[in-house]
Order: structure tokens, then C-alpha cells, then sequence
């Protein structure tokens, strides 16, 4: 008697796909990360109903218009508030929330600080070029020091921030780093932030053909490197020995904890605040504003 | 009541607030604090009645002072009648003459050994229950409900306590017998059914809760955070989550996520923070989101005057952002009309995938009214989902007659789409075109037609036609009301004309009224006059128009509108003299 | 001049503008792409006359086309004249005919072998410049100056390519000179002494460093940020600083406060920035503090239509914000334009106090245009600090005739100040109070008065009376003005009113027009009519206006306009019969 | 022979002093920071009509009123932007930021981060209350997790921050934390701040009597000590060591490092743009606008 085959996957990477054409540039970085995508979902069987990709503005953050789930492409840097409200109001969806570095960290950088400190449960990726591309080349957070782009004539004055240090300090529970080169360690990392429960970050080198030239993709490419083998994930001081790279770019999941996700805790404070009470109605609320003597 | 920090001034106010409400009176109380963050002087205004009353009044019929000093402090906002009976404390160091209150001859001067009576009584700090006592006697409130308030109040915690503190009242009572009688100013009622004591804010919560409004993001703004503490305390317990969000960017994005999500939500705040949900705002206009804020307005610009009241975010309610986005705006006038308002905005939100701004005031938001638990009720609508053939090749933005289109929401398998802020096509998908722009403006301005026609909201007062016709919006209408009443009285015709949805406008009912008066009369509290540009623009003022407009910082007076409608309709006036 | 990503055609565009300027002819150039974000195809409209010219130009005479797929994408946007010379590659694998294009019987239809002879000079990729070649043979353009750019342009790195496209120059000669001649449809000028050729967006910059800006903080935005990076490589030089910011909110903030530090400064930004700094503009209105913010206008709400134009951010510049914040705003109408309204927003600013916002759009902000060196002189006001008596006692908020009062600046010792966006009273000190209140509003307010007696800004065009007066604002001048003269040529008495200030708004002068006219069209780029709507918050316009409004995504055209003067001033019409 | 006498200091911390009364309520922390400032200030002589506070809105944001300098109340959250412009535009005037928890990590977050990234040349003070205190005691970014403030009747559900954490992944270049309880250790802390060149970023915890109650300057007395002699200031790994503590709270000067401060990079630029040459003029800039073939 043999087996019974093994049922086929119900959803394969093409499934993932809508038919809107990239407006990318040929040769851009996000196309990577938008495949590493579907395959990370395919792996993971997510139901497109029942997901949700929101982003900001810039080019990564057209990324949801190309992903077959609910897909919300916001304003410039709000991706996460907007992440927030789905995630909380929605529990049984899962949210992954996408855009640039200029998007995530320089006008939604507050929200990033407190989206992974409150271990929103979102899947957060960042597609970091150092520059801001969909507005053609200005200098971004992450773009390093000297560097000269179009509002940077004479070098960029200003230090670069790692995200991933900054994730990590923020609260993050879980933090990688990919480089969109590397397409199958990409979808690796992606799979993984996905199956996290609270707020994973993860930094995706994803170079800008056009704003960076082809030099980011190549010294990108050199520097990339996987994280040593028994990298401690559980220590944020082992975590930040590898962040601020300068030569190397050390690829792999930096930091990774166990801690009450931001819907555990409200399930918490809903049990509390009902303490097995049947859930009130408005009319039960009204009474209480009648005076009781 | 006005008096020094520790001095029970709010505590005396709840009490006979409480009682009042208990008993079935109708209640106005407001309360006022000094600069200090803590352990200032305070002010508390009770407005007692067994007739419906509609605004806290002016000058109050009965003062009570523990302390002159901090009533100097309040100058201009507690003001007391010229007839009015004045109760002060005789071991006050301050001295004041009946003169300083500008009293008449009918007025009362009685000083009462407040803080002695409350040391004999054993409990020092009892002054305020002392008070009531007095009070009790002198104007006849039912004894038996303010003590069982007293010993609920003081009793909670030690026994011991409420036995002091109704011994404070006992005496104040006796005190209060001996001294001239009041019984003719007195309140004369007989008990009925207790009705709810709540703040506009607090019905603006309830209205939400009311409306199914599961999600609430906010961040803490006076004087709107009694809402947004409402929600946190309450949406738990009905299954509802509430985030305190780091700022109002990300309330307002929160609650555009939740709703997109397909959970009704919403967000309070002030002017500071509806400022920083401009943008927002405009996104939640092009991808059709419903969502609802309700903007409890104080003085301004900027930081301006956050404990005091102002009607000047109107223009920021209907015409901020920046492109053509469509918005409706609802001004709510009294604490229950804060209920209703909220769930209409969720009704036309929800229905019409538009934001709603609900307009109230720090004036009504923060006042405690009474209110018959009755009146508490208001059809909810829900959010139109696609179904059946709408959901073959579903169009998340089909161009439909009446403007709006079915929105799916996370779970629905046919209904998957995405959306952004760009403008777009009936898929959703981003077009820069002129002819896509033009008819997608076209297909969400649409929905502002059918809303008109649904919600032609305003009150008329007043009879059919009139020599004076009076147009305001939101908090004016109490004391624009009461002085309506006193113009009757003097057998003067006027009217007024409120309207509760101030964007799309009921227009056609205001063109009516004003063809029905003789001369107009518009009353806004905006130094720019906000309001009466706003008019100008879908309607033509009559040549003639008045236009009262002042800063806020201080309610519209009772009086104030009274002099305006004299100073019109004056007999020497009417003889064309003036 | 349409074709694909690598065609060349920005480059020929840049090389023909140029080489007009260079000679002294009036030039108006517009680029235009497609949704990729690199490698798209594109499309440049140059226009050249030895004439004055106000607009870019509906229909072009010559339309150069190396691929009709690419021609197809840019439906609408450009349109060839009904007898137009067409010239297009003859080795394109999609094929038009005229009747595709709507051209008429004397229109010329010429297949060239762009490639080809791009290929046979030894330049592959430079069809581009084949077809310089080919229009300066066709229309008579000077071939000396047009060499001298190429040269420049390509022999800048290298001598060789510089040789190679010379040759594809010549080729491009030869072959048209063989074609049939155009001469009758030939620029005949002769050559006047060069003219700058700049956009909208570099004029704005330079009117803020002519007005002696120091300070720029900026966020990039389309169609603003050719103004950061303008701003970012100049201002070093003169020994000013740029920041670019985190966000909207942080530049406008840091605008406020260098201008605090007594520093004349500014931001750039669209319509979603300029609704990010909706609550700090209220903040320089109360705190009083000088500050100039230029929105470059694109298509709206939200991300709307990020690289096209529309008149949609009016209600935003002049109503937004909570409470009674005054601002100016003024607009801009073309390139000169830009340079002027920027420098009166600093002298405004700096004089009066009061954030000052200057609209431009995306049509004026990037289109680059000749202009006259000459021109480009405007005086300079600068800040009022206080001196002397005004040191004694100094109050910052001193409560003057003019509303304004001199504002010490970081240095000056007896000038130290505290201040805030809470109200306050003269010195500065919050102050919560309604009279102070009323006294302050009434102080700031009253700036509004010498402002707009200073600044009656505004353009009348056409005969003192008028059969039909046009009122419109921003860059639908252009095509009004060229309208305007077409109707003059049929003999039709046409006028038209263009506001330079937008708020205060120039009324007098308005009325002045509205009466000086028998019919009214309003126009305006906006689908919420938010022009018309502004206008009547302080004035009537007849009962018989018509209103002329639409969406952007398209800039006004000239036969629009003409369109609507014919509606109203055709014979029939006059005869009465429409 | 006898040296000459001293010279009198020309200022003496009651010059610094403003007539206005503090709105704060008796026992606020805030008193012992403002006095601690009066103090550094005279210790280095800081010229007032040279010398600008800025902050934002809160109860601690009030304090610019209370000093004779030039000041600026403005609005919630954006102390730094507006330090910013005041500080890159007028080198020559020194430029102090404060506020509270809420005015600096919650809405005004991202500005903080920024700020500390560029190394902006101002010295940031932050009253951390662990509250909301001016809008009656909400929940704050620095409230511990499980307290019952007036938006958490069921607990905070969020963790909370460490802001001297953050500073240093901002990039901050000195970064202290002080207790206001303790005048001495606050006076030499501002002192220390206030002499640093480029960002400087001091949290000091400062009690809200009343929202937070006496336990919580209680606990604070019992929990402040200072940091360990020897600490090095350095290096942020040892940093890190003293940031989220709970049963303590180490006070003094967690890091310090040296790096071109914004101003410094900004003057490098303006020497790179001109190149020697004189500034340039507005008609020079204009000639480039001339086709100059
Ligand atoms: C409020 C606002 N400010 C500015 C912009 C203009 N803008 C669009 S995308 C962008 C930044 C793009 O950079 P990034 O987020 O890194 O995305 P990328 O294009 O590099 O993928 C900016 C500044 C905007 N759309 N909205
Ligand atoms: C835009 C805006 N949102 C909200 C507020 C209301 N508000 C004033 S102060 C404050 C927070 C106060 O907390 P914190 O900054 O810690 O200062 P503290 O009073 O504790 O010293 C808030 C939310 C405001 N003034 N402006
Ligand atoms: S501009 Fe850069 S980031 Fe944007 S699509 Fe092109 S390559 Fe990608
Ligand atoms: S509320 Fe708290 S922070 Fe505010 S003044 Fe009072 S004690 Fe200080
Ligand atoms: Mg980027
Ligand atoms: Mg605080």
C-alpha cells in the first residue's frame, strides 16, 4: 500500500502577482525584494484575503499595488499608523507593512520607533537605498556621510543612522538584515519575519540603478556577508556589535526575542477589563450616569 | 461658588448637581480653574430648574464666596445678579462691599461663619458642605437627596467621614433656617424620574459607542481627552480596542487602517491636532475611507487659549487640505446633541465613505447637563459591502450614479483590491490622467448631493415670520434660544436658524428663513467671522445683514444676544429712529 | 518632440531653448513623461517667436516623433495644429496616417530616416540631433548657434563625440534641406542679445535669495524640489545655510525658528507638505514671526497627481488652520512672476509679521521660459527691530496702530523676550482671558489693512469696458492673455482681472473690474470651484456669472478660453438667440 | 604682594530669573530643574541676549518663560525643529532645548532622533515625568508597563523607552541622565551638557506630584545613584549597560564622545562651496542662467 500523495501547495508564487506592471527601473533593487515576496508567502500559504500590505509613498511603496491581497499604498511615511489600525482592529489579518528608508526613517521615523515598541504585530520591510528615489536623488537617512546627491552638492554633512540599531533600541522583537542581491537568503529572512509574533523588522539593502548608480549594487554586493555562525539572536549587545557596519554588511537574523505581542496585551486588558463578564452594551454604560443614591 | 484650592468648590458642585438630577431637575453645571496646573482657585457654576433651560446663564441668582481673593480672580466670568442673594465666608480676610458686586437694593449680603461652623461640626475641611446646607434651607432643595449624595460622597471610604460631614450639613441647615427667609427665591418642585448628568464629551463617546465604533486612536488634547479616556476605559469591556497613539498623525492613520479594515472608528481631539490630520484627512477623501473625527474646539490660533471656547476651526473643518476633497462637517449645540451628531457622522461616514469632522466646543464638551436617559436613541447604519454580481469583477470604485460604491473589506476573497492616495481608476490603480482626475473628482463630489438631500439638518426657533432672524451654528444656540424666549415675552417677533450639518450645507432651508425675516442677524464667536464668510459662500446675505462676531475665551452671553435683538427691534428703533 | 527613454528628446529640447535664447527669441519649453519612473518615454514642447508669447501653446506646428507607440501615451497632452508639419522615422514599426492625427489638407506629412542617417553619421543614438538638423533646414533656425550647442553639449567630455554629432548636425541639414521647403512657415528673427532661459521653481529661488533669504529648510517634494536643490548649491556660497529636514513638519519648524534668530528664511513644498505645516503656520501667526513658504501646486487631494498642475491648495493657503490665524498669500502667474511674488512674500513677511505663502503651480514651476535680465530687479524690505524708546520697557507685542510691532532679534540686550503660541499679552505672557484675547486678535488682524492698502495687487488686461470680463489667478494667465488677444483681433471687447494677492485680496480693484464689465467668467483649475467660492466670501458676483472650472491634470489651454469667449460674444449670442 | 582680587562674576543665578510665576504645582520636579539651570547658567556666565531656550508644550515646556534669555514656548513636539533653525542660523547664540516626555519621545520623536543624528549644536534637556502631566496624567512613552494612569484604567499595556538609550542609537555625542531631586548632581550635569560641543542630551527624571503621587519621587530617591567611577564614557557598549534599568537608576554622564558637530560640518561647506572665493552675489548667479555657448 503506498501513501497517499502530498497535497499540492494551494497557492504558488504567481499567485501573489496582480497584472499592474512596476514602474520601476529596469534593474531596481525592489524588484527582488517584490519576489522574495511572493515566495515567502507561497512558503508560508498566507490567504491573500486575509493579508494586507500597507506602505507609504516613494518608490518601494508602490510594492502593494503589485501584491494580490489587500493593499493600501498611503501617504508618505504613514505607513505604520495606518499598519496599526488594521493590526489592532484586525487581529486575524496579517499585516506587512513596506517602504524606503526616506519613508520609514526620516518623516515615519517617529512611528517606527513606536510601532516596534509597542510589538505591533506587523511584518515591517524596509527597502533601503540610501537615497530617496521616486523624487530623483536626494539625500536620505541613511545615505553616508560625504556622499554627494542632488540636495548634497558639496557631500552629505550629515552621519547615516543603521536601522537595525535603531529598530533594536526602539523594541523591536525581531530584526534581520537582507540584501535583495541575495535573492534566496531574502526570501529566508522574509519568511522568517513573517512568522514572528510582534513586530519584526527587517532592512533590505535594495539598490537604486538610477540615484545610486551601479556601484551601490557591486560594493553592496562585496560587503554582503552572512552573520557568523552562533551569532547570539537573544543578546541586543551582541546584536549591535554588528550594526554600523562600514566594510561589511552582515546579512542574517541580528536580533530575536520572545516577548507579549501589542494584540496579546489588549486580549489581556480585554479579559481584564471584562473580568468574565459578558461583553456591555451602551444601555448598561448609560445607566451609570444616573446618580446611584 | 468660587473658592481656594481645598476649598470643595467642585465637590459642591457635584453634590448638588447630583441631587438635582437625582430628583428630575434639569441641570447646567460648568466648572472654571485658574492658570495653576493644581491647587488653585476654582469656580463652579450650578444652573437649577424644574423648566427646561438651555444655557448656563449670566449672572448667577445665588453667590457663594469662601474666598474674595480667588473671586476677584474670575472677574467677568462669575458675575452675580443684581438681585442676587450673596453668601460669604465672615472669617474671609478679604473684605468686599455689596457696592464692589454692583448689587441692587433687593439683593441679600449675609455672611456666614463658614469655617467655623464646619471646625464646631468637627470636620474643618467642610466648608463646601456647610454651604449646601445653608443653601438647603434657604431655597427649600430636598434634604433627603443631598444628604444620601453627602454620605456617597464623604461615606465611600470611612463611615466615619460621612457622619462628620452630614453633621457639617446639619449645621449649615440650622444656620441656614435662622437666617432671612428666601422661600419666595426659592425652588419650588416636586420630585420626578432621576435623568443622567453627563458632559458633551461623555455623550460624544457614547454616540460612538452607540454608532458601533469598535477602533478609537487618540492622543490626549484639552479639552477633548475626557473622550478619548472614555473610550480606553470602555471599548474593552464592549470588545473594542482603543491605542493612545504618539501623536494625532497617527491617530488619524490608525483609525483611516482600522476603518480600511472594515472596523468603524474614529478619533477626538482640538484644533492643534485636527491641524495635523490635514493630510490624513485628504487621503481618507480620495481612497473613500470612512472615518470620523470629532473636534472639541478652544480658543486659537495655536496653542491659544486650551480651557476656553472658540467656534473658529470651522474654516479648518471645511476647507483644509489641499486639492479638491470632499468632507462632511456636523456641528453638535448641546450635550445631547453630541450624542446624536457622533452617530449621525458615523451614519453618513459609514454610508457614504466620506470623513466625517464633528464640531462641538470646550463650552459644551466639558459642561454637565442633565438629560431624560430616553432621548438616547438613533438608527445606526452600516457600511454597504459588495455582494453577489457586484462582487464578479469587483470595481473597488465603480463609477456609480449616487457616487459611492460598494467597499470591501479584508476576508471577502472576491473583494480584494488595492488603493493609494494617487489619484486612481474604478480599479483602484494609479492614473495621472486629466479625463481619470475629472471624472473621479466628479464621482466623489457626487455623494455630497445625496447626503444634502438626506440631511437637511437645522433647527428653526421662533415664529414663521419674524422682524429678526438670527443665524448661528453649534454651542450659541442655548443662549441665542433663551433670549429668543425673553423676546417673545416682550411680544418682539424673532427667530433663528441652527443648522447641525454645516457641510454640504442645508441651504435651501436657510434661503427659506431668511426670506421669512425681515432683518438678519448673524452670530459667531470667530474674530475673523468664520462663520459668515462661510455663508457668503453658496448664499447672498441680505445688504442689511448684521454681523455679531467676537473672540472667544468667554461663552455668548444670554445678555449679549438680548442687547443685540433690543438694540433692533428698540421701540424708537422701530420708529426708525436709532 | 515625442519619443522614447534614450531618444534624446529632453536633450533636443534643452539644445533648441537654448540655442533661442542664446539668440534673443522668446522661449517657452515643457517636458513631460510617462508613470516609469526612469527609461519612459517623453515628450518636450519647445515654442520659439521673435514675439512676446504668454503660454506654452495648444496644437504644435511641427511635431518631431521618433516613436508613435510612445506618441499614443501622451494622448491629450500633445497635439499637432490641423496643418502642422509632421515629422516622424520612417523605419517606425507602428504606423499613423494623417487622418489618425486629424490633420488637415495643408498639414505636411514627412517620413525621415531619423535612424538612418543617425546610424550613417556614426552616431547611433543621436536621432536627436538628425532631427535638429532636419528643422533647422525646414524653419530656418540658426545653424552657428545651434552648432555651438551641440558642441558644447556632447564634445564636453569628449572632443570626438562632439565631431560625431556635428556630423549627425549635418546630416540632419542636408536631408532637410531637400524636403519641401517650409520657408513660409519659417521663424524669420534676427538675432537680439541673449535672454536667461530658467523655470519657475529657479526663479522662485532667486527671488528668495535676491530678497536675502539665509535660510532654507526644506523636504523634497514634486514639482517643488528643483527649489531645495537650487537653494542647497547657491545659498553656501553666500554664506547661508539649507537643512533638509525629517519631514514638512521640522522645515517649516525650523524656518520659524531661524527666523526668530532674526534670519530672513523659507521652505519650498506641495500640497502635502504645505498640509503637514498647517499647525506651525498658525503658530508664526500668533507668535507673530516672519516666514515665506512657496507651494508649487500638482493635482489633489492626497498624492493625487503628483507631476501635473491644478489651482487646488487656494482654500488651503488661505483657510487652513484652527482658530483666527492670519497669512497672506500671494500668486504667481508665470516664471518673471515667481521671481517678484517671492521677493514681496519676504518684504511682506519681514514688515508685517505674518507667514506669508506663495502659490505657483507645477505648469509655471517647471516649464522654463526667456526672459529679460533686466527684469529681474524688485526693492528689499527688511525686518523692524526696535531702537532707542522702543528699547525702554521693551514689549514685543506692543500694541500698535499698524498691528505690527518692532521684533528684537537674539543680540540685543535690552530686546530679551519670552514668547509662545498660548495668547499673551503684550510682553509676551500667556494670558487666557477673553479681553485680552479680543485686544490681541484685534492686533493681529489689523496688519491685514496696511497690507492691503500697500499691496493692491492685481492685472487688468483689455479694454476699459468690456463685454465680457474674465477673473482668473496663477498660471491660467498665459492662455487668458493669448485668448485676449485673439478675440481683440475679431473686434470683440474682451477684459480680464488676474489678482497678484490672493489674501488680503485686492477688492476694490476687483469691483472696480466686476463693474467695469457687462457679462462675468470666472476660470479656474479646480473641480471644486474653489476660486469662485473665495471670491464671494467678500464680494457679489452677478447673478449671470458663469463659471468656468474643471480638474487639473491639464494645464488651461487657449482655445478653452477662446472656447468660452466665443460661447458668450458669438454673433447668434449677441443677437440674443443662444 | 597680594594678587589682585577675583573678579566678580558679572551674572548670578537670579539674573536669569524671569518675574513670572511658575503655573507648576508645589512640589513639581520641575522646580529643582529650572533652579539647577539658573545655577549652571551662572556658573558659566552664559550671556543672556546670546542665549535662547526653546521647547515645546507641557507643563515642563513652560519653563523658557522662567528665564531671561530669549525664549520660545511653541508648539507640542517641535522644541527641536525650532532649536534647529535657531541654532544653524545663529551659531554665535547658544541654544537650549527642553520638555517632557511626551513633548520629546511621543509626538515629537522623530525631531528628536534627527536631531541627535546631525549632532545639531543644541543642549536638549528632558523632564521626564513618565506622564502626561499638563493634560491631567495620561500614559507616556516612559511609563512603565502594568501602571494605571488616565488612558490605562487596565494597566499600560506598552513597554516603555529608555531615552538615553535612544539618543545613543540616535547618534547623540553626550547623553546624561540626572534626577532633579538631586540639585548638585543636576547643576553639574547641565554644566557638563551645556559645555559639549554638538548634541547634548540630558534626561532628567523629573516627579510629577500630581499625577504620579509622592511614591514616585520616593522611589526615584531610593533608586538614583551614580554611575560607577571608571565608567567609560566612550564606548555606547558600556553605555547600553546602564540603560533600561529598572530596580536603579544610574545617574551622570553615560557617553561622551567627539565629533564635528552639525555647525562644524556646515562651516566645512560653505569653505568647500566657496572655495576661497568671495561670496557670491545674486547677479552672478543670475548670469548663469545666460546660454553661455
Ligand atoms: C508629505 C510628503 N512629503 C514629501 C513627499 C515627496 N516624496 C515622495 S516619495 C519621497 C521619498 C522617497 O524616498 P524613499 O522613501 O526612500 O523611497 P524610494 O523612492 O527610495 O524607494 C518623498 C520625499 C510626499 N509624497 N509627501
Ligand atoms: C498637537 C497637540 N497635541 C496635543 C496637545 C495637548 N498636550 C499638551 S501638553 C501634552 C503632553 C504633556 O506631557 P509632557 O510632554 O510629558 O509634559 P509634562 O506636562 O509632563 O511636563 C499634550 C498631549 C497639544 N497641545 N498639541
Ligand atoms: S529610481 Fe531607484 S528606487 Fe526608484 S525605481 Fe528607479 S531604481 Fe528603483
Ligand atoms: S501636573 Fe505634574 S508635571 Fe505638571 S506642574 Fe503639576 S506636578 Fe509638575
Ligand atoms: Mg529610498
Ligand atoms: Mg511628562
Amino acid at each position: 500500500m503506498s501513501a497517499a500523495p502530498p497535497a499540492l501547495p494551494a497557492f504558488v508564487p504567481g499567485d501573489y502577482k496582480t497584472d499592474l506592471k512596476p514602474v520601476w527601473c529596469p534593474g531596481c533593487g525592489d524588484f527582488g525584494v517584490l519576489t522574495a515576496l511572493y515566495r515567502a508567502m507561497a512558503e508560508l500559504q498566507l490567504t491573500p484575503e486575509l493579508t494586507a500590505v500597507v506602505s507609504g509613498i516613494g518608490c518601494s511603496s508602490r510594492l502593494p499595488g503589485y501584491v494580490e491581497t489587500y493593499g493600501f499604498n498611503t501617504v508618505h511615511g504613514r505607513a505604520l499608523p495606518l499598519a496599526t489600525g488594521v493590526a489592532v482592529s484586525r487581529p486575524d489579518v496579517k499585516v506587512i507593512a513596506v517602504g524606503g528608508d526616506g519613508d520609514g526613517l526620516a518623516i515615519g521615523g517617529n512611528h517606527f520607533m513606536h510601532s516596534a515598541r509597542r510589538n505591533l504585530d506587523v511584518t515591517y520591510i524596509l527597502m533601503d537605498n540610501e537615497i530617496y528615489g521616486l523624487t530623483k536623488g536626494q539625500v536620505a537617512p541613511t545615505t553616508p556621510t560625504g556622499d554627494k546627491t542632488k540636495t548634497t552638492h558639496y557631500g552629505n554633512p550629515e552621519p547615516a543612522v543603521d536601522p537595525c540599531e535603531l529598530a533594536i533600541s526602539f523594541g523591536a522583537t525581531w530584526v534581520g538584515r537582507a540584501f535583495s542581491g541575495d535573492l534566496k537568503g531574502t526570501v529566508e529572512l522574509i519568511v522568517k519575519a513573517l512568522q514572528h509574533r510582534g513586530f519584526a523588522f527587517l532592512n533590505v539593502m535594495s539598490p537604486c540603478v538610477t540615484w545610486r548608480g551601479d556601484d551601490q549594487f557591486k560594493s553592496l554586493k562585496a560587503k554582503a556577508r552572512p552573520l557568523p555562525a552562533g551569532h547570539d539572536v537573544t543578546s541586543r549587545f551582541e546584536a549591535f556589535k554588528f550594526t554600523r557596519e562600514t566594510d561589511v554588511l552582515s546579512t542574517g537574523v541580528l536580533y530575536d526575542v520572545k516577548s507579549p505581542s501589542l494584540n496579546d496585551r489588549l486580549d489581556t486588558i480585554k479579559a481584564t477589563a471584562r473580568a468574565g463578564a459578558p461583553l456591555v452594551t451602551v444601555p448598561e454604560i448609560v445607566k451609570t450616569f444616573l446618580p446611584s443614591f | 461658588m468660587v473658592g481656594a484650592g481645598g476649598d470643595g468648590i467642585v465637590t459642591m458642585g457635584d453634590i448638588l448637581s447630583q441631587a438635582g438630577a437625582r430628583d428630575g431637575l434639569n441641570v447646567i453645571k460648568t466648572e472654571a480653574y485658574g492658570p495653576q496646573i493644581r491647587g488653585g482657585e476654582s469656580s463652579c457654576v450650578v444652573r437649577l430648574s424644574p423648566d427646561a433651560i438651555y444655557e448656563q446663564g449670566d449672572a448667577v441668582d445665588v453667590l457663594v464666596v469662601f474666598s474674595w481673593a480667588d473671586f476677584g480672580r474670575f472677574k467677568g466670568e462669575v458675575q452675580p445678579a443684581p438681585n442676587a442673594v450673596v453668601l460669604f465666608d465672615e472669617a474671609d480676610p478679604v473684605a468686599r462691599t455689596r457696592e464692589d458686586l454692583g448689587l441692587g437694593a433687593d439683593a441679600h449680603w449675609l455672611a456666614v461663619p463658614f469655617s467655623k461652623l464646619a471646625g464646631d461640626a468637627g470636620a474643618k475641611g467642610s466648608k463646601n458642605v456647610v454651604g449646601l446646607g445653608v443653601l438647603t434651607a434657604l431655597f427649600g432643595l430636598r434634604e433627603e437627596t443631598i444628604r444620601r449624595a453627602v454620605v456617597k460622597r464623604f461615606g465611600r471610604k470611612k463611615a466615619a467621614v460621612g457622619e462628620l460631614a452630614l453633621k457639617a450639613y446639619e449645621a449649615g441647615i440650622v444656620h441656614g433656617g435662622a437666617l432671612a427667609s428666601m422661600s419666595s427665591r426659592g425652588l419650588t418642585f416636586t420630585p420626578g424620574p432621576s435623568k443622567l448628568l453627563l458632559s458633551g464629551n461623555e455623550a460624544s463617546a457614547l454616540g460612538a459607542l452607540h454608532a458601533g465604533c469598535r477602533f478609537f486612536a487618540g492622543y490626549p488634547i484639552t479639552p477633548s481627552t475626557e473622550i478619548l479616556q472614555f473610550a480606553e476605559e470602555w471599548l474593552p469591556k464592549m470588545g473594542g480596542t482603543v491605542v493612545q497613539t504618539e501623536d494625532e498623525l497617527a491617530a488619524i492613520g490608525a483609525v483611516v487602517g482600522a476603518s480600511f479594515a472594515g472596523v468603524k472608528s474614529m478619533t477626538a481631539t482640538s484644533g492643534p491636532g485636527l491641524s495635523l490630520m490635514t493630510e490624513m484627512l485628504g487621503l481618507a477623501a480620495m481612497a473613500e475611507v470612512p472615518c470620523v473625527v470629532v473636534d472639541v474646539q478652544r480658543g486659537g490660533p495655536s496653542t491659544g487659549l486650551p480651557t476656553k471656547s472658540e467656534q473658529s476651526d470651522l474654516w479648518q473643518a471645511v476647507f483644509a487640505g489641499h486639492g479638491d476633497a470632499p468632507r462632511v462637517v456636523i456641528a453638535a449645540s448641546d450635550v445631547e446633541d453630541c450624542f446624536h451628531a457622533t452617530v449621525d457622522a458615523f451614519n453618513i461616514a459609514e454610508e457614504f465613505q466620506v470623513p466625517v469632522i464633528v464640531l462641538t466646543d470646550q463650552s459644551v464638551g466639558q459642561r454637565r447637563e442633565t438629560l431624560d436617559p430616553t432621548r438616547l436613541v438613533h438608527a445606526v447604519i452600516d457600511r454597504a459591502v459588495p455582494t453577489g454580481d457586484e462582487l464578479v469583477d469587483y470595481k473597488r470604485y465603480r463609477d456609480t450614479p449616487e457616487g459611492h460604491s460598494p467597499m470591501s473589506v479584508p476576508g471577502m476573497k472576491d473583494g480584494i483590491y488595492q488603493t493609494n492616495g494617487l489619484e486612481h481608476d474604478e480599479l483602484g490603480r494609479p492614473a495621472s490622467m486629466h479625463l481619470v482626475h475629472e471624472k473621479m473628482n466628479a464621482k466623489r463630489y457626487r455623494k455630497l448631493k445625496p447626503i444634502r438631500d438626506k440631511y437637511q439638518r437645522a433647527r428653526r426657533f421662533g415664529p414663521a415670520k419674524a422682524d429678526l432672524g438670527i443665524v448661528c451654528w453649534g454651542s450659541s444656540k442655548g443662549a441665542v434660544k433663551e433670549a429668543l424666549l425673553m423676546a417673545e415675552e416682550r411680544g418682539e417677533k424673532v427667530a433663528a436658524f441652527i443648522p447641525e450639518m454645516i457641510f454640504p450645507f442645508p441651504v435651501k432651508a436657510l434661503e427659506e428663513f431668511l426670506a421669512s425675516v425681515k432683518q438678519v442677524l448673524v452670530i459667531e464667536i470667530s474674530y475673523a467671522a468664520q462663520f459668515t464668510k462661510y455663508l457668503r459662500t453658496f448664499t447672498t446675505l441680505p445688504e442689511n445683514t448684521i454681523i455679531f462676531k467676537r473672540s472667544g475665551g468667554k461663552n455668548l452671553t444670554i445678555s449679549e444676544v438680548d442687547d443685540q435683538i433690543r438694540k433692533f427691534l428698540s421701540p424708537d428703533r422701530k420708529k426708525g429712529v436709532a
